[in-house]
């Protein structure tokens, strides 16, 4: 066991904080900086600095350097998330993409969508949202019934996605369409590229509870798509999204430890400032929360080594993805328990409506935030068949 | 032995009910919800409030009222939780209550019978920012002359009240210093004697009242700022006084929480019940439906414990004395001969301090966890601003932690059942 | 609400009290004085104890006066349980027929069974227990194998039962047998009246992981049966067995409390005699396990009452026994918490061996006891079941 | 960057699974286990044990032992776990921990050397009856001439020891009455000065040692009474030795934990998918097997943090303080201008002493929880005495509470996390 970095890795950390040190607004890691923006203003600047860290060779620091990568390890890369977090850099605009649809382009895409693809995703030139979910099925991806119709060299796609993250904002969606009608449920489907911008196209935002509008729904009414624009093969949609989803692999689980760990420590703060941080019941609370945040942080070294190593995680990434959104959900739990009888509050300690010295906004926005983290990306109901069928062997417990 | 409802109070039950369903459903608790430039109180609502006479449920008979007790107010407030209903119901029973116990007659004609009748807003102002319950958490002080100085946070619908029912600090007549310190938690700066109830017309010079901002749309929140304005000193009250308002005040929020968490248990299992995915309606996924089962039980036994504690309260005299600690703790525990020989206890004893923490506590976790469970089996839709679950889950977060959290009452319970801390 | 008791049920405590004050021998209220009996004396001496009770008139409270029972109400039934737990009588040596077959017998007995079993029943001369579980059928009582072929009037039973409490005291067991092999699963059931001592009958007891034998294991080899010891008709086995758990009504929730309230108070003293009564964490747990005792009290008053207004709770008893197990064990854990480093030792604080005044024998039987309330009656996931399905309605979630 | 066990490591842990399996499988624990009046010490598997070099994991290669460090002594301890194996390993390792790191030269080479290749059995007497963790728990004291007088309660295999380690509380040279009273928590009648780690032969004139009874069959406890017989001196030993001790005993009992219920859980896997109910088999039931994969990711995360933690400990210089508390708590808290800057951590941090007050909580808190749910989806044959599943759910629950139950290490954790009580 070593936990230790080699030292092209230490120096990449080095290189990185540098970077980071200069390039990265001081203002932007002001308390509430970006809750104070607008959506579309926040948008902007988080693009934009995204484009910079790539052309700085801050970006894909684990893609092939034929896409425009650094070539770095998965070491590197799962560094770079944590360094990225611990400098509050604004998190990515386009995450969908560089996780799901870029190691999938690589895998299985054509040469001429590796070349149109990688590249312009890593300078944020085209943002890519996920067309999974639809109003009938939210976790049960088979039942999909967006359809697109052959048309000569194209397929004109009828129907709606919705939970569709950063839809808004988004130039490109690839989409699980039902490209053949006679096949039933997980046959007959195609991953499609689909351009936002073509007529057709309808994009309706979708307000959160917390307030903010993240997710939109996007309708299609005979929006033409070329067949080119189909990855993995036509009709092989299914097991082109299956492994797409596979490179959620819980390598960022280093980064998210870092973002979770960074809420905990302001939470912990918090209390210090209620006076809180003396009442044993908070006390123990915290204690329980951090436990399972450390875990996290161990899952993701774990994860690391795996990944190290060439080992396919396969479904034990359900594991990650249990661990990181329970941890993180149950620790907003504790934020409530912090606040106590102020938890109704954005700011407990104001002298005089708002304008106390304690702003909880952000925290506040993190907290409800963290309700949708066990329902999106298989909730955790579906994490736990997983777990119990593909890991522990269980006999089928979903479907019987 | 007769532990439910009365067939008097199961009809007032869904008289309230039906008047929401038809007056105030959750359309209206939304326009209320979102327009979070507004004062949070429905007036047309507040009529038809009075005029049913929910407002004057515990005034006594000779003030025009209904002369009734907890266990009725906490009908209400179980149909109100139900309907996560905005408005300045509960903060007025609750000043009204403080008239009522601890009030000189004049008071009590002067207030309570406008109160019943709708024509006063009132509310309750008995902690400061950050501060806990009791005591301890009270950031006003009141001089010999009855002026008042200090401040008072989350304070219900201050911004629509009519009247205020302030707690303060009272100085000592003739200042001992360290002689009371250890009952005042170490918060006052000089030692205080006792604490009073006062009444505080809230458009008085030296009143200043600002509204904070909070994610509980369905609930109006202020910060009251005293400057020297003279308060009204409610002759009965003193620190008993102020703790039997606060049971009253936790029965009602207890209240308000098992009714929403029934009806948030009520919506998921409908929703749950037609939604389909992988061919079969998601509630007969037994993982989701046994933890629904799970949710049953505690709301039942949420309910019980409020029904409990309302009667404990109704039952027990003014004056029990804020921590009961057991008769016969060992003076050394070590020197115990038999650890097996305990004073069994009877079924049917009523202890009003215990019973309330158990319902709050009881209550606040079953109502966070259900309403947690609603956003997470409605799915997707069940986190939008565009569904209804936010109500509940908010306001269940926001009362969890009003008239104490799960954890100062789990304390309080440890001082009655286990003893003192020290 | 009036939680008062009515003059003639507080004369009725008033009167039972005095008789357990005189009657009860002392010593057997002495710690640890039932774990140092071997079993066969403790059963003799409770059997007789409970046979002096009912000569008393306290048994049957709640029977009719002409099956020898006191004609009581359910409060007074329910009070009984309470003062008995509360003096520490010792706990009923039949209570399996007391609670289930008696008043399955009141309601479809033939009058001969109603003259041959109650009476004894209620005196103790006959012990009964339940022959329900099998091997293979532990929750699923339609799977039963035990089969009775007939033979002129009678029937040879043949087969197995297994988790049967008190099988070594008993002297005759109702049971559950498939007298026709033609039907299927719930169908072809009788309920059978058997008499332990007859030929073909051997009982093994089964050791708990406590170290103790409460239950047992029953093998009937052509064991014969008169037809005419058939309760609620032939064939008709599912419906009677229905009724029959029926009865188990949580009216018996308000003894229970009192029996986990004594528990609860003596872990409270082990903690002051540990010192451990002043640890925040140990006492936040306490203050837990009592919230959920105490709303066991307040639903075992709220039973009472439905009880009382002749309302039949149905498959709202699953709500009872969930709280009531949970409850009982969840304070069994907190004992652990309480007893912290010496969990392990019978005599934490003796100083030399076992010569320590703080002997916890008698609680750690309890805890492991508590650890089958789960299992037994109906698993935690059975009561479940029954209440999503049968008191939520939500759709079938056990076969399906 | 590599966070797993090495091959050899791995082959180790086959080779213990092995060996266990080959001589001393489940039925021999069982033999163990029920011969209440035996000394619950395996002679032949001792030997087996000291054969394979597993005693001398961590004693020096000068000394003629292995020279690894804590991650292989988990490894060990682990499949020890896993077959809940009886016998002083654990104890005899500890106790030769406390030589190597705190002894001389000389106590070293006389010890060491006989206990790794298993001809001494020892053991360690750390806390006094009803005692905590560290020195508030100890109830032996030492004379300054190293006379040693007091009690140690719950001392694995203290019958079968041929050598004690035992800590005691040291007089201050000059008594200053007072001067160190905050230190010692209360429980020492005099002011002490230290605690110190002395060797003791338990057949000496002055040692009695009695066996106490427990429900644990798989390990064997002691009483050890101790009135004036002469101690030798660990020379290296104080309070940081002894926290140190207590954490490397943290982590043997963590890892035979996460042993333990990684077994526990595969067993139970493996029975409820053969056991049919309702015509299906109990696994695919999907509330039981949802629970069954919350605990496996449970086990899995106790299993990284019992690996960190052991690899902190070994990575960590002896004289790391026994609390760290935060560098920069604000002086007055509610004076932060910015809540929300905090200083953010490196993810390849490691700190020894939160990383065994993790490991140990969660392991302990897992293996309860694994072990209840195995005694509870084994139906009623896993409640009975001749189904196993008992000696897993026992061993758990005592050693769930050895080193620090999870209260104590979290206690730990809030004072690194969130800083001191007081």
């Amino acid at each position: 066991m070593d936990l230790t970095y080699p030292p092209e890795v230490a120096d990449f950390r080095r290189e990185l904080r540098a970077w980071l040190a200069a390039e990265l607004p001081a203002a932007w890691a002001a308390p509430g900086f970006w809750t104070t923006l607008g959506e579309d203003e926040s948008f902007d600047l988080r693009r934009g600095w995204e484009r910079r860290k790539a052309l700085a060779g801050f970006g894909g620091i684990d893609w092939p350097t034929e896409y425009g990568g650094r070539g770095g390890s998965p070491t590197m890369a799962a560094l770079a998330d944590a360094e990225l977090a611990r400098a509050r850099a604004p998190r990515s605009v386009n995450p969908l993409g560089l996780t799901f649809l870029a190691p999938t382009v690589m895998a299985v895409g054509t040469p001429e969508q590796k070349t149109g693809i990688l590249a312009p995703m890593l300078r944020n030139d085209v943002i890519w949202c996920q067309g999974f979910s639809e109003p009938e099925s939210g976790s049960d991806l088979g039942s999909v019934r967006t359809r697109g119709e052959r048309d000569g060299d194209d397929f004109l796609v009828h129907g709606q996605k919705v939970w569709t993250t950063s839809a808004r904002h988004a130039d490109r969606m690839f989409a699980l369409v039902r490209t053949d009608p006679a096949a039933s449920r997980h046959r007959g489907l195609s991953l499609l590229l689909i351009d936002l911008r073509s007529p057709g196209v309808e994009v309706r935002p979708i307000r959160q509870l917390s307030g903010i509008s993240e997710f939109g729904e996007v309708f299609f009414t005979d929006v033409r798509v070329p067949a080119a624009d189909c990855v993995g093969g036509l009709g092989n949609g299914w097991a082109t999204a299956m492994l797409l989803l596979s490179f959620e692999r819980g390598a960022s689980a280093m980064g998210q430890y870092t973002d979770f760990r960074r809420a905990y420590d302001q939470i912990v703060e918090v209390a210090r400032a209620l006076g809180r941080d003396r009442d044993p019941s908070v006390r123990q609370s915290l204690a329980r929360r951090l436990v399972e945040l450390e875990c996290l942080r161990y899952h993701a070294l774990h994860v690391l080594t795996e990944v190290e190593r060439g080992r396919d995680l396969g479904f034990a990434s359900s594991v990650t993805k249990l661990q990181w959104s329970q941890a993180y959900q149950g620790l907003f739990d504790t934020f409530d328990e912090v606040l106590g009888a102020d938890v109704g509050l954005d700011h407990p300690l104001g002298e005089f409506g708002e304008s106390g010295g304690l702003d909880l906004t952000a925290l506040r926005r993190e907290s409800f935030w963290t309700r949708s983290v066990t329902i999106w990306g298989g909730s955790s109901q579906i994490q736990r068949s997983i777990v119990a069928e593909r890991v522990l062997g269980l006999p089928n417990s979903r479907l019987a | 032995m007769f532990f439910a409802l009365t067939d008097e109070q199961r009809a007032l039950a869904e008289t309230v009910r039906d008047v929401l369903a038809d007056r105030f459903d959750l359309t209206a608790v939304r326009a209320v919800f979102e327009d979070t430039g507004g004062d949070g109180h429905p007036r047309e609502l507040w009529r038809t409030i009075g005029d049913q006479g929910w407002l004057s449920v515990c005034v006594p008979v000779d003030q025009g009222g209904l002369g009734l007790g907890l266990v009725d107010a906490q009908v209400i407030a179980r149909a109100f939780g139900a309907g996560v209903l905005p408005g300045p119901w509960a903060s007025t029973v609750l000043a009204g209550e403080a008239v009522r116990r601890f009030g000189s007659s004049a008071q009590a004609t002067a207030v309570l019978g406008p109160l019943g009748g709708g024509e006063l807003v009132a509310t309750v102002a008995l902690r400061g920012p950050g501060g806990g319950l009791g005591r301890p958490g009270i950031a006003v002080r009141a001089t010999s002359d009855g002026r008042l100085y200090g401040m008072a946070s989350g304070v219900e619908y201050a911004a629509v009240a009519d009247l205020l029912v302030v707690a303060a600090l009272e100085a000592a007549p003739e200042t001992a210093p360290g002689a009371d310190a250890d009952a005042t938690g170490g918060t006052a700066v000089v030692p205080v004697d006792g604490v009073g109830l006062y009444l505080v017309d809230p458009c008085a010079v030296g009143v200043r009242v600002a509204p904070q901002s909070g994610f509980d749309g369905t609930t109006r929140l202020a910060a009251v700022t005293l400057e020297g304005v003279l308060g009204r000193r409610l002759p009965g009250s003193d620190d008993a006084a102020l703790a039997d308002l606060l049971r009253r005040g936790a029965v009602l929020a207890a209240a308000d929480l098992v009714g929403l968490a029934r009806e948030a248990l009520r919506r998921t299992v409908a929703y749950d019940s037609a939604r389909v995915q992988f061919g079969r309606p998601v509630g007969s996924f037994q993982a989701l439906a046994h933890h629904l089962a799970d949710l049953h039980v505690a709301v039942t036994m949420a309910e019980h414990a409020v029904l409990f504690a309302a009667h404990a309260v109704d039952s027990t005299p003014a004056d029990i004395p804020a921590n009961v600690t057991p008769a016969d703790t060992p003076a050394d525990a070590t020197e115990l001969a038999d650890p097996v020989d305990v004073e069994p206890v009877d079924v049917d004893r009523v202890d009003a301090v215990l019973a309330v923490a158990i319902a709050k506590s009881k209550a606040s976790d079953t109502a966070r966890d259900v309403t947690a469970a609603m956003i997470q089996y409605h799915g997707g839709i069940g986190y939008t601003w565009e569904h209804d679950t936010h109500f509940f889950y908010k306001r269940a977060k926001r009362l969890a932690a009003a008239y104490g959290d799960s954890g100062d009452h789990l304390a309080e319970i440890a001082r009655t059942a286990v003893g003192p801390m020290s």
